[in-house]
């Protein structure tokens, strides 16, 4: 047995630092031969996929693996249990799709040797993230992700991309900041950054509202939330779609992710907010579904509708204790989402890299001549609506559903004007941008490789609708894990 | 005591002259009075040593580094020294009655709390300098040494003529 | 504790407190390189005056005159430095007008 | 005989000698710059390896604090010379520049030995002499104004410090610190409290806190670059700032400045960082940010308590440490695009890759973005902040780290992103003299930075001695 720990111990620090310190690797790599490093970024972020497979079995046995070191800040560095090897799993496997795209997508720009150490390295820090055992060292993480989302929104170097780059970084930084005066609040009441040991200070006393607030703003602000929200759609428009992808798909979770694992896990909070994060949450999905009806950039409507779609994931959440169905159904949401939404924003890509516009107005037919992207495009479009069966149905059903059962009513029909205003909006594009007449673009069908991930998100979607049992099952457990207290 | 006194108002009349004076010249003739009385209060107060030190270092090379400085520098015409001479004074009035409220205020409500120890005993002030000076303080000698250096690099840059390029 | 020490503080104190005054008006207000060193060299006047009070008031001659000489030795140091800067800019600018610094805002 | 050898008697002779042999006609002028790099080489690594505690002959001794006193000076001064081998292109300028720094350095080094108030006055004002004379090295009419202005504000500074330690001399008879401190604790007030309040003047004039920043920007501005790096990483940070430290850590002003440092360290960084904002030329920028930074440090000490004299030397360090490699990127941008102009740069990094991410790691090491050094000691002091009970502070401490990473990104923005600039496609990267001591300055910040959980407690904690 104690074998076994020793091996799921390397495991986990195979999972996290072979990103982290590969990226450094990956420019000097990227001198020598371009191939070579390609198939480095993508072999990074595998391994991170695969030793997340690998810790699944462990988990779902309620076992947590932990890494240990004595620091001046606590002694825990990580933790894996099935919250943490759930969103890995989801994040490296969206990271492995969107690395193999960039081979296709990247390959026509410069800079590509520090493009392949950006995404690695964001990868990574999101895997430490993920099993970070201490405030402190989730903080650093998420800053290391805002950092690197900073180089790659600004990534093409045009000024008005700098900008908005510098907006994305202070925005989120602004939040961060925040967040990390709520910890020291924390710490200053617990003399501990350990979020093990803070799980059993505070599981009968709440922190304070205050500390709350602030630990909100943080999350609010890298989720893309209201009222923080605006950096989303200029960072979405600005960079390539690659990049909007991993801050759509991948880097927005992150406010959800820490928001189940400090506010539901480890802190008890004061009743009221399972109230009040709703609201706010409800609110900027309904705003944002309806700046995505009335938008016409391609990009900037997928932005809108990540913000949205957030919404539901805090709603699932902040529920909180009350339902285990709305949890369960928030963390496949990250799920569902990850992937429908990836292959929206890759779709994205694909149409502007071909016709080169963005303009859904100047777009149309293109199901003729690019009738892959057309399919995928359509079916993560059902995902993301939540038609059955596809993946985003499941998911949003049991978020509505556990809302409608220990929520306001309000909220609750907030959420389902939410939902249709969805179906409205993606709709709309589709018919505008595949359907009616061909505007008289250069229209061809992406590059093997884009065309090909597309369809495996794409795949993904309707399969993890199909065999939901699956990932539903491993989302009770963790739900179950989160609230069973005691475990630790 | 009241020859102290005597001396110090006298200094403190030079310093006021040294600030007022019509001329650069005439300024830094009334600092080395103002230093030459600092010298003499310093003897009478048991410190023959400093006296010395403050008489030939500070009346005597300041007063010859300033008035050097004063003959390099071009000096103002006398109209000009007239009309800067009243500038001054306009500037310098409020200065005799920021002395005079000073005075007030320190006579009025002077609340320096006495401490320290009992008066002194003029012991062998010479031999215990001496001693002090060499050993117990040998780092601010290593300071002073340092400090000239670091002076005759200072004079060595600055007061180098312009090369003609 | 006798009566002359404590009514000595004062006697000295205040008169280092003018020199304070003097000193630190003429380098605020003069607008004369060579004028704000002599304001300078009266504050310094004030320093050695409390230096060498402080000793006299507390026993301890020797030691204040020994931190006096010190005192003395880097004060025209730092008076030759000065005037070396005060010659070099009467080179380059051909004026002492310390209103002519431009950049003399904060 | 051995022990007047030993390390701090060393630290401070040997430079002193490294002057004397290359000014004697030996024909050995050109050694100064060997000497330099030498000795501020065998400082760092002194400092690295071996044990702390050592008294030398006059009194000198070397504890935690002093230790990174040292280190950060061996660095910066290290730097500082490289960069003028690189960037002053007259000789002889050069070789006077090498001797003032090594006469810096036995000030600095002095300064952070000594146990006595009066020879830290001393100390103090060598090195401040040696600033003057390196600002107003090239004898333009810039670098003597910032020079005379530096030279004003300083001896004001010393007078009221002086006027101080008479002040102290009165009320307990001695100079210093452990006597000082003692007859302080024994009980005080009137007569200490004022000097307290005139010392920590003298030291916030000093160290350029608001409000007695005036002179700060024109000298940095004003001097030759690589002096820039000496006086913004090193020089005020050791005259004003250690001396502040050393005498709170000493307890010799109890807790009676706490609410004047607070407040004085809360205004410089807000003050500092919105001046920052509104400026064109680089090297003024970044003495406004060395105000800012400032306040951080001064802040931390304002708590009073261990753990904020820790943060104070560890932010100390950092600063050093980041804002010596901006200058070194100031340097390297202004001699090879010739203009510090942030309106007239742009796209830099294209042409100096190497400068330009440099510039990126120490702009976020200095607003505080983790992983990087500056991070850690912001951690630290807003940890002390808080536990203290100063909340308030805390969160102003926090907040303004976003007008730092403000006024970065918008230089980053001007200087190094975007699109090149027409007119400076010749520029090219900065020489050899350059890189090395940017490439060392980035490793140390990052390295810190990623390696601070094993540094925590050999390097960070013992730095407070109470």
């Amino acid at each position: 047995m104690a074998k076994l720990i020793v091996q799921n111990e390397t495991i986990l620090n195979l999972l996290i630092w072979t990103p982290v310190i590969g990226a450094f690797a990956l420019p000097v790599v990227g001198k020598v031969s371009p191939r070579l490093r390609n198939l480095l970024a993508l072999a990074g972020v595998l391994v991170s996929l695969v030793c997340s497979l690998a810790l699944y079995r462990t988990v779902m046995a309620g076992t947590v693996v932990t890494v240990a070191m004595e620091t001046g800040f606590g002694s825990r560095l990580f933790h894996a249990d099935c919250l943490a090897v759930f969103m890995a799993t989801v994040s490296s496997l969206v990271g492995a799709i969107i690395v193999f795209y960039s081979w296709g997508y990247i390959s026509h720009y410069d800079n590509q040797n520090e493009y392949y150490f950006l995404v690695v390295l964001f990868l990574g820090s999101m895997m430490g993230l993920v099993f970070s055992a201490n405030l402190i060292l989730l903080y650093v993480f998420w800053e290391i992700t805002a950092l690197t989302s900073w180089r790659l929104i600004g990534f093409f170097r045009e000024p008005q991309q700098v900008v908005r780059a510098d907006k994305a970084f202070m925005m989120t930084f602004f939040g961060a900041v925040l967040m990390l005066l709520g910890f020291i609040m924390i710490f200053d009441k617990a003399g501990t950054f350990d979020m093990i040991q803070l799980r059993e200070r505070f599981s009968s006393e709440c922190i304070p509202n205050l500390a709350v607030v602030l630990i909100l703003a943080g999350l609010l602000s890298k989720s893309a939330t209201l009222p923080l929200q605006t950096w989303l759609p200029d960072a979405g428009v600005a960079p390539s779609p690659v990049t909007a992808l991993l801050h759509a798909a991948v880097l927005v979770k992150i406010g959800v992710y820490v928001y189940a694992r400090l506010l539901i896990v480890t802190f008890a909070i004061d009743p009221m907010w399972n109230v009040v994060v709703p609201a706010v949450a409800g609110a900027s999905a309904i705003l944002a579904a309806g700046a995505a009806m009335i938008e016409t950039d391609l990009k900037r409507i997928i932005a809108f509708s990540t913000i949205s779609q957030i919404g539901f994931i805090f709603l699932g959440l902040a529920i909180g204790r009350a339902s285990e169905m709305a949890i369960a159904g928030g963390l496949l949401y990250i799920l569902m989402h990850g992937f429908a939404k990836g292959g929206l924003f890759l779709c994205a890509g694909i149409v502007e890299q071909n016709t080169h516009t963005k303009d859904i107005t100047r777009l149309g037919g293109l199901v003729r001549t690019m009738p892959v992207t057309a399919v995928s495009f359509l079916i993560c479009a059902f995902s993301v609506m939540g038609i059955p069966p596809f993946g985003g149905f499941f998911s949003k059903y049991m978020v509505i559903a556990g809302a409608a059962k220990s929520s306001p009513l309000w909220i609750t029909l907030i959420f389902v004007v939410g939902a249709f205003m969805t179906i409205i909006y993606l709709a709309r594009v589709f018919v505008m941008v595949f359907m009616g007449e061909s505007k008289g673009h250069e229209e061809r069908e992406g590059s093997v490789v884009m065309v090909g991930s597309v369809a495996l998100l794409a795949l993904l979607s309707i399969v993890s609708g199909l065999y939901i049992g699956v990932s539903s099952d491993f989302a009770q457990a963790a739900v179950k894990q989160m609230l069973g207290g005691g475990q630790p | 005591m009241t020859i102290n006194l005597i001396i110090m108002l006298f200094m403190v009349a030079a310093a006021l002259w040294a600030v007022l004076a019509r001329t650069l010249l005439k300024g830094s003739i009334a600092l080395a009075i103002a230093s030459a009385a600092l010298a003499l209060l310093i003897f009478r107060m048991n410190g023959p040593l400093a006296a010395v030190f403050e008489l030939s270092v500070c009346a005597g090379l300041i007063t010859v580094i300033f008035i050097s400085t004063i003959s390099l520098v071009q000096p103002f015409t006398p109209q000009e020294v007239a009309a800067r001479y009243a500038a001054r004074f306009k500037r310098f009035w409020p200065l005799l009655v920021l002395l005079a409220v000073v005075t007030v205020i320190c006579l009025k409500c002077w609340t320096f709390p006495a401490c320290g120890q009992a008066l002194p005993e003029s012991a062998d002030v010479m031999a215990l300098t001496r001693d002090l000076l060499w050993k117990a303080r040998q780092m601010d000698l290593f300071g002073q040494v340092v400090m000239l250096l670091a002076g005759v690099f200072g004079v060595v840059i600055l007061f180098k003529e312009e090369n003609p390029s | 504790m006798n009566g002359e020490f404590s009514s000595l503080v004062p006697f000295f104190g205040f008169f280092a407190i003018l020199l304070f005054v003097i000193g630190l008006y003429c380098v605020v207000m003069s607008r004369n390189f060579i004028r704000v060193l002599i304001g300078l060299e009266i504050l310094t006047k004030g320093v050695t005056l409390l230096i060498i009070a402080a000793g006299y008031l507390t026993g301890k001659v020797a030691l204040a005159q020994t931190l006096a000489i010190t005192l003395i030795v880097l004060e025209v140091v730092v008076v030759a430095v000065a005037a070396g800067i005060v010659i070099a800019v009467y080179r380059r600018n051909n004026s002492l007008d310390v209103t002519q610094l431009r950049k003399l805002k904060g | 005989m051995k022990e007047a050898m030993n390390l701090p008697n060393q630290l401070i002779l040997l430079p002193l000698l490294a002057v004397v042999v290359v000014n004697l006609p030996l024909g050995l002028r050109w050694a100064a710059m060997l000497g330099g790099v030498f000795f501020s080489i065998y400082q760092m690594w002194t400092m690295v390896f071996l044990p702390p505690l050592e008294t030398g002959f006059f009194d000198l001794q070397i504890d935690g604090l002093s230790r990174v006193l040292l280190l950060s000076i061996g660095l910066v001064a290290f730097v500082s010379i490289l960069a003028a081998r690189g960037t002053i292109r007259d000789k002889r300028e050069r070789f006077y520049f090498y001797n003032l720094v090594l006469l810096a350095m036995v000030g600095m080094n002095g300064l952070v030995m000594v146990r006595d108030l009066f020879s830290l006055y001393v100390f103090i004002e060598i090195t401040s002499v040696a600033s003057f004379i390196l600002i107003a090295l090239r004898r333009e009419l810039d670098g003597l104004e910032g020079a005379f202005k530096y030279l004003i504000m300083s001896a004001v500074a010393t007078a009221m410090m002086l006027s101080a330690v008479a002040l102290l001399l009165l009320a307990t008879g001695e100079t210093s610190f452990a006597k000082v401190a003692e007859q302080m604790r024994l009980g005080g007030s009137g007569l200490p409290v004022l000097a307290a309040g005139l010392f920590v003047a003298g030291l916030l004039i000093k160290a350029g806190s608001v409000p007695f920043h005036g002179w700060l920007p024109d000298a940095y501005m004003a001097a030759p670059n690589a002096a820039s790096i000496l006086l913004g990483g090193i020089v005020t940070k050791t005259t004003g700032v250690y001396a502040l430290i050393r005498l709170m850590q000493d307890g010799m002003f109890g807790t009676g400045m706490s609410p004047v440092l607070l407040l004085a360290g809360a205004v410089s960084i807000v003050a500092g960082a919105l001046a920052a904002l509104g400026q064109r030329d680089f090297k003024r920028m970044l003495a406004y940010s060395s105000i800012s930074q400032v306040g951080y440090i001064v802040l931390s000490l304002g708590t009073g308590t261990a753990l904020g004299v820790v943060g104070a030397v560890f932010h100390l360090f950092n600063h050093a440490v980041f804002k010596s490699l901006l200058f070194v990127n100031a340097t390297a941008v202004e001699d090879r695009a010739g203009t510090r102009d942030m309106n007239q740069l742009g796209g830099l990094a294209a042409r100096m890759p190497v400068t330009g991410f440099a510039s990126v790691v120490a702009l976020l090491s200095t607003a505080g973005v983790p992983p990087l050094a500056g991070f850690w000691s912001k951690l630290v002091i807003i940890v002390a902040l808080y536990k203290s009970g100063h909340p308030v502070y805390a969160a102003v401490a926090v907040l303004a780290s976003l007008l730092t990473l403000a006024y970065f990104l918008s230089m980053q923005r001007r200087v190094f992103f975007g699109k090149l600039r027409e007119g400076l496609e010749g520029v090219k990267e900065a020489g050899w003299y350059v890189l090395v001591p940017t490439l060392a300055l980035t490793l140390i910040t990052m390295g810190v930075g990623v390696l601070i959980p094993w540094m925590f407690g050999s390097f960070v904690l013992p730095m407070e001695k109470f």
